[in-house]
């Protein structure tokens, strides 16, 4: 659904990203990893439009979408969420994942009945005459989702929507995004939280400096050496190892 | 034409000096504390008739006013910004605009109700004198402010880079609640700066006055270009507002030279509009905080 | 503070009836004696507060020496109250401000110093038949509009340019004609540039060749660069329209700039006849000469009013003489309808053929709304003091044209 | 455009009881001061529009004002246009002003206080243009022919005058309403409350952006050509001068920006403050001035979020923990 070949963005000669590809396909759940700073949310903003890549080239179901904007890119299909979520804070929920909604729906009355419907669906049936202000973060998290689902978007770009979450509610979201993809959706997701990401997603891929350096189902990739180093520092994949626990 | 060019260019550059004066209040205020000043004008106004009455009453000459007005201004910029903008504001910066717009009626009115709305010029002995320089006549107080910019921006410069105070004022213009996690007191920071801004409009004006008028209007006359010459030196910069102050003075001197002075006008806010569009954060800005 | 001396002398000079007029107490004078009201309409705050605040004064003094004159006699000695409107200096507000009047009761007005409030006071006013006469609205479109209720008493812009001309054109014969070339700096408002523009078409017909035009804004913060270009030009003299604070700068600029002139020779300007400018930039100020708004000064209502308004403190002005005419055409024009009926009001000023005035006009005569007889007249600073010089008429000294070279 | 609370409610039927008033009261007072009361109300609605609605702060909405009225006024006084067709005219030309300065400040990514002073700065050039060019009349300014009727837009009943800027004013209000409750209103509101997140819900926020300033140019506009039909006489300072820029944003920031009746209100109560304060101070000129600033910074003080704001925490209709202020 997504391929991604060989993007690169600087800024100022730093490099952020250099030469990343990743595969998204349909109907899948992916996730992408690496420390902070790895250049994650860099590869997000290039993939949504937020930013153009230096090199490289996005194609999305088949038509390359390198350099549009990011509400063209998001009239096809893809959305992306923000790791520091973004609500609109004067709004109340419903008039919020409205936004979203507009997007194929024209009409307030359609718009509106569906944010209703997304929203009760997320579990914000209860809140929805509130100010997105009010809501704890969870809430927000949750009203994120809503709002990129409202949109109609088939691609989720999710980023870091569990960050900040205590158990129960990571665990409740992950319930939620195993109930998105199976309504039909396709997620591509940057998450910190390796548990989840073990129990959500097939494939990930590991970001490191700007550089993609690992691509596997995750149970794999908690082996792998080179992203042991990258999350745990240089020489942590033979300490562990001496260890005998991973 | 063409041998009134030099001519032109000094005396723009002695205009300019005194928009550099004007802004560098202006610029400091809008650096720390992210306001527009509308109310800058009036208290250039206010400044102008301290100094007019000094000299009307007290004999004080403009110049020797300086040691005089420089602390009165600096204390009531101190004063308006904690005892009135601050907290009549509640925090909104949409409301320090309302509140500085008022305060400029205010002022501006209680001007014209106090001192009515004469023009009132000082009559001092050197008022006609002039400096040549390359062939042209420039008048003497021009050429004084022209150099006493030049000094000022520098000295506040130096004042903000290099002591505690300044520190502590560059610090709480950055990361306001960081600032006061590590113990800056930001209200008085910010009043600080009201002061300081409002002292250096007390300079300006103690150095115009030989050279100009005063009215309760006399504000508008330069409240535009100091906000044009804000935002081409970079909001914020105190090196900014000089370079920006002298440059329009020259733009706006040869504009008014090659166009006539009424549309010569629209030269000092096309440079405006074009530094706003392709360098917004002005020539020797940091960066656009929006 | 001076400002508070002015005002208390102002108001004694002005004594217990103008207290009234300020709209302060009319209730404790309908109480004494019959009165009528005339209202004034100026902007007494914003940019153009100065030239109101100035008429205001004006025609306090008019009201006060025809009240203590025995009031309006026809109407078994009414006493006039001024009733004040302020103009703000916008035009959507003088318009308002007319409403403000006709509810106080005025049976006809003055005002209002500029033609963009004049035009919207006197069409606002129209709707009501209330006259206005119109004490400084020199652009022509004031009276161009057919509208029954405009009373201009006092030459507009062409006229002024006219007589100017004339006048000039007799003094630069009368001295040998040494003026062979004029540069104009002028305000670009309505009056500056009109005068322009007949000024351009015209000086070459007396002989003077326009070399330089020159228009600015107000405010114009430099005249250093005007200075240079008229002293390029050569011009013999210079033919300056501004206002007071453009003046000063632009006076002290040619001083400054060493521009060596035969002649300063103003049109309408706002400074050659205001005696502040002559006390405070005296030596700047001497033998400039304007073509302007002024009084007959020997007649002995001018006498008094320069005796009261120098006791009030203020400064004389033609914004001063100006209003206090214009009010003096209003009572004429009540003593012969013999009621402020506002309808009355505006047919007795039709006919008015008042030569009482304090200005040197002849009788008065409007046609479409114009005071034919209405002129400017020349005047010239003469050490403290500013004379007038032509007509001969009128004059208190002799023009000294070109001025002498400085020693 | 319907009350949240007992408060607005109240507040609404006090500007709706003042503005049928002025029928009855037959004092030309009234009626001369809620003419000039409506037409900036109208100014203060194309404010709102993008600095209520867009959080698109403007220093200069005179610009638009001047483009209708000079648009309308050159058309008539040089060409002989009918003064309809103006009226279109300056409609037009008030929006296409609007959407160049949108197309081109946008395009360079200008926000906050930046785009306020940009503002500012177009309506100066503007006023600078027209007093220095002929065909905008230069500094004389430009008078329309005085010749009341229907077909030159020119009533010399007031009370006509008065009933047909209600009817604009309602027309604008509900135009509001409409584009207020519509996708685009949304979006509009949505880029204000955050402009990175409109933009990852897929809207074209530099389309949105320029289309609110095309409308706001466009009630601008058609204000402008408003005081132009009443006044018949323009010139740069009166409507391209900084007053109008000021009345443009002080209304909505009083009332309350980004509703559809905070305009309406605030610009009625500032009115009727200048109006007492002047009544009150009329022997004191300027100091009625000083009284409306001292009145204005109170209100500010107790009133931060505008009347609307602060009326919707009055007896709100819907229970809320804490209610929307947008009426």
């Amino acid at each position: 659904m997504l391929e991604v070949r060989n993007i690169s963005k600087s800024f100022g000669g730093l490099k952020a990203v250099s030469d990343a590809s990743l595969d998204v396909p349909e109907g899948s759940i992916v996730a992408l990893l690496g420390p902070n700073g790895a250049g994650k949310t860099t590869c997000f903003t290039m993939i949504a439009g937020f930013t153009k890549p230096d090199t490289g080239t996005v194609t999305f179901r088949g038509e390359d979408i390198t350099g549009l904007a990011p509400h063209q890119i998001c009239a096809r299909g893809m959305i992306r969420t923000f790791q520091i979520v973004q609500p609109f804070a004067g709004l109340t929920v419903e008039e919020n994942i409205a936004v979203g909604a507009y997007l194929h729906h024209h009409d307030r009355a359609d718009a509106t009945a569906l944010a209703r419907k997304v929203g009760k669906q997320l579990g914000m049936g209860g809140m929805l005459d509130r100010p997105a202000a009010s809501l704890t973060i969870a809430g927000r998290k949750r009203l994120e989702l809503a709002r990129a689902l409202a949109t109609g978007a088939k691609l989720l770009l999710l980023d870091e929507v569990m960050a900040g979450l205590i158990p129960s509610e990571v665990t409740e979201i992950v319930g939620i995004i195993r109930q998105i993809r199976d309504e039909g959706h396709t997620i591509l997701l940057i998450e910190h939280v390796m548990q989840a990401v073990m129990s959500l997603a097939e494939t990930a891929y590991v970001l490191n400096y700007g550089e993609m350096i690992a691509h596997a189902p995750p149970k794999e990739l908690v082996q792998d050496p080179a992203v042991i180093e990258a999350y745990l520092g240089h020489g942590a994949a033979t300490r562990l190892q001496e260890g005998g626990h991973a | 034409m063409s041998s009134l060019i030099l001519p032109a260019v000094l005396s723009g550059l002695t205009m300019g000096a005194i928009y550099a004066l004007v802004a560098l209040g202006l610029t400091l205020i809008y650096g720390v504390l992210h306001i527009i000043n509308f109310a800058h004008g009036s208290l250039l106004m206010l400044a102008l008739y301290a100094v007019y009455f000094l000299h009307f009453y007290l004999g004080i000459d403009p110049y020797i006013a300086i040691p005089i007005v420089l602390p009165v201004f600096f204390v009531l910029g101190y004063a308006l910004q904690r005892g009135l903008i601050a907290p009549m504001s509640s925090g909104s910066e949409t409301n320090v605009l309302l509140v500085t717009l008022a305060l400029s009626l205010a002022i501006d009115n209680l001007a014209l109700y106090f001192w009515t709305s004469n023009t009132r010029t000082i009559d001092i002995p050197y008022a006609y004198d002039t400096v040549e320089f390359l062939g042209a006549y420039l008048p003497l107080g021009r050429v004084i402010a022209f150099f006493a910019a030049l000094a000022v921006a520098p000295v506040l410069w130096l004042f903000m880079e290099h002591t505690r105070l300044g520190a502590s004022i560059k610090a709480v213009a950055i990361e306001k609640r960081g600032a006061e996690i590590v113990g800056i007191d930001v209200n008085h920071a910010y009043a600080v700066c009201f002061g300081i801004g409002t002292a250096c409009v007390a300079l300006a004006a103690c150095l115009l006055l030989p050279t100009f008028y005063v009215t309760p209007q006399v504000g508008y006359t330069f409240v535009l270009v100091a906000f044009t010459t804000v935002v081409l030196g970079g909001m914020g910069s105190l090196p900014g507002a000089l370079v920006a102050g002298l440059l329009l003075g020259v733009i706006e001197s040869l504009c008014g030279l090659f166009l006539g002075e009424s549309l010569g006008q629209i030269g000092i806010f096309l440079a405006f509009i074009l530094i706003l569009l392709f360098k917004p954060s002005g020539l020797l800005g940091r960066g656009v905080k929006a | 503070m001076t400002h508070h001396l002015n005002r208390r002398s102002l108001l004694k000079a002005s004594g217990a009836l103008a207290l009234a007029s300020g709209l302060a107490a009319p209730s404790i004078l309908r109480a004494q004696a019959a009165t009528v009201k005339v209202g004034i309409l100026e902007p007494l705050t914003g940019n153009l507060a100065y030239n109101g605040t100035q008429c205001v004064a004006g025609a306090k003094f008019a009201v006060e020496a025809l009240n203590a004159a025995g009031g309006i006699k026809s109407m078994g000695g009414a006493q006039i109250e001024l009733v004040v409107a302020d103009a703000q200096s916008r035009p959507e507000v003088a318009a308002a401000a007319v409403d403000t009047l006709v509810e106080a009761g005025v049976c006809a007005f003055t005002g209002a110093t500029a033609s963009s409030l004049g035009l919207a006071s006197t069409q606002a006013a129209a709707k009501y038949n209330l006259a206005q006469v119109v004490s400084i609205g020199t652009a022509e479109a004031m009276v161009e509009r057919g509208l029954p209720n405009v009373f201009r008493f006092t030459p507009g812009v062409n006229k002024c340019t006219t007589v100017a001309l004339d006048n000039l054109r007799l003094l630069n014969e009368g001295a040998g004609s040494p003026v062979k070339t004029a540069a104009i700096v002028h305000e670009d408002g309505p009056f500056g540039s009109g005068m322009a523009k007949i000024l351009n078409e015209r000086l070459p017909g007396i002989g003077i060749e326009v070399v330089e035009t020159i228009q600015h804004p107000t405010p114009q913060r430099d005249f250093n660069n005007i200075a240079l270009r008229v002293k390029a030009s050569k011009a013999d003299i210079l033919i300056p329209s501004n206002y007071i604070n453009e003046y000063t700068l632009m006076a002290k600029a040619i001083r400054q700039q060493r521009v060596e002139l035969m002649a300063i020779y103003s049109i309408l300007g706002g400074a050659a006849s205001n005696i502040k400018f002559v006390r405070e930039n005296n030596e700047v100020a001497q033998y400039v000469m304007d073509c302007n708004h002024w009084y007959d000064p020997q007649k002995p209502a001018s006498v008094a009013l320069a005796e009261n308004v120098a006791k009030a403190g203020l400064d004389l002005t033609y914004d001063v003489m100006v209003a206090y005419a214009s009010v003096q055409v209003i009572a004429d024009a009540l003593e012969r309808s013999a009621s402020d009926d506002r309808e009355k009001m505006i047919e007795a000023l039709a006919a008015s053929t008042f030569d009482g005035s304090i200005m040197p006009y002849g009788p008065t005569k409007f046609v479409n709304g114009d005071n034919v007889n209405s002129q400017p007249v020349n005047t010239q600073i003469r050490g403290e003091k500013i004379e007038l010089v032509f007509p001969k008429e009128y004059a208190t000294a002799e023009a000294v044209f070109p001025m002498p070279k400085e020693g | 455009m319907k009350p949240t609370s007992m408060g607005q409610a109240v507040l609404i039927a006090a500007a709706v009881l003042y503005l049928v008033s002025v029928f009855f009261l037959s004092s030309p007072i009234w009626m001369g001061f809620s003419l000039n009361a409506l037409i900036i109300a109208v100014v203060a609605l194309s404010w709102n529009v993008t600095g209520g609605f867009g959080g698109l702060f403007s220093f200069g909405h005179a610009v638009m004002y001047g483009t209708g009225a000079y648009a309308s006024a050159v058309l008539q006084v040089n060409y002989g246009v009918n003064a309809w067709i103006g009226l279109v005219a300056g409609i037009v030309a008030g929006a296409v002003m609007g959407a160049f300065i949108g197309a081109i400040t946008f395009r360079f990514g200008l926000k906050g206080s930046y785009f306020a002073l940009v503002t500012l700065a177009f309506a100066e050039v503007m006023r600078i243009c027209a007093s220095s060019f002929a065909f905008t009349g230069g500094g004389a300014g430009l008078q329309v022919k005085l010749d009341p009727g229907i077909s030159t837009l020119q009533f010399q009943d007031r009370t006509v005058s008065y009933t047909l800027l209600l009817l604009v004013v309602a027309a604008v209000m509900i135009l509001t309403a409409v584009m207020k409750n519509s996708r685009f209103g949304a979006y509009l509101i949505a880029i204000r409350e955050n402009e990175d997140a409109a933009r990852a819900l897929g809207i074209d926020t530099y389309r949105i952006k320029v289309i609110a300033m095309a409308i706001s140019g466009a009630f601008g506009g058609l204000a402008g050509v408003l005081y132009l039909q009443t006044m018949l006489y323009i010139d740069s300072t009166v409507v391209y001068g900084n007053a109008i820029s000021v009345e443009a944003l002080i209304g909505p920031l009083i009332g309350g920006a980004g509703t559809v009746w905070g305009p309406l209100v605030g610009t009625l109560g500032l009115h009727l403050l200048g109006e007492g304060a002047k009544h009150l101070l009329s022997n004191a000129p300027g100091l009625n001035f000083v009284l409306y600033a001292v009145v204005l910074i109170c209100a500010l003080r107790f009133l931060p979020q505008g009347l609307m704001g602060f009326a919707a925490r009055i007896g709100p209709f819907r229970k809320k923990e804490e209610d929307d202020d947008n009426a």
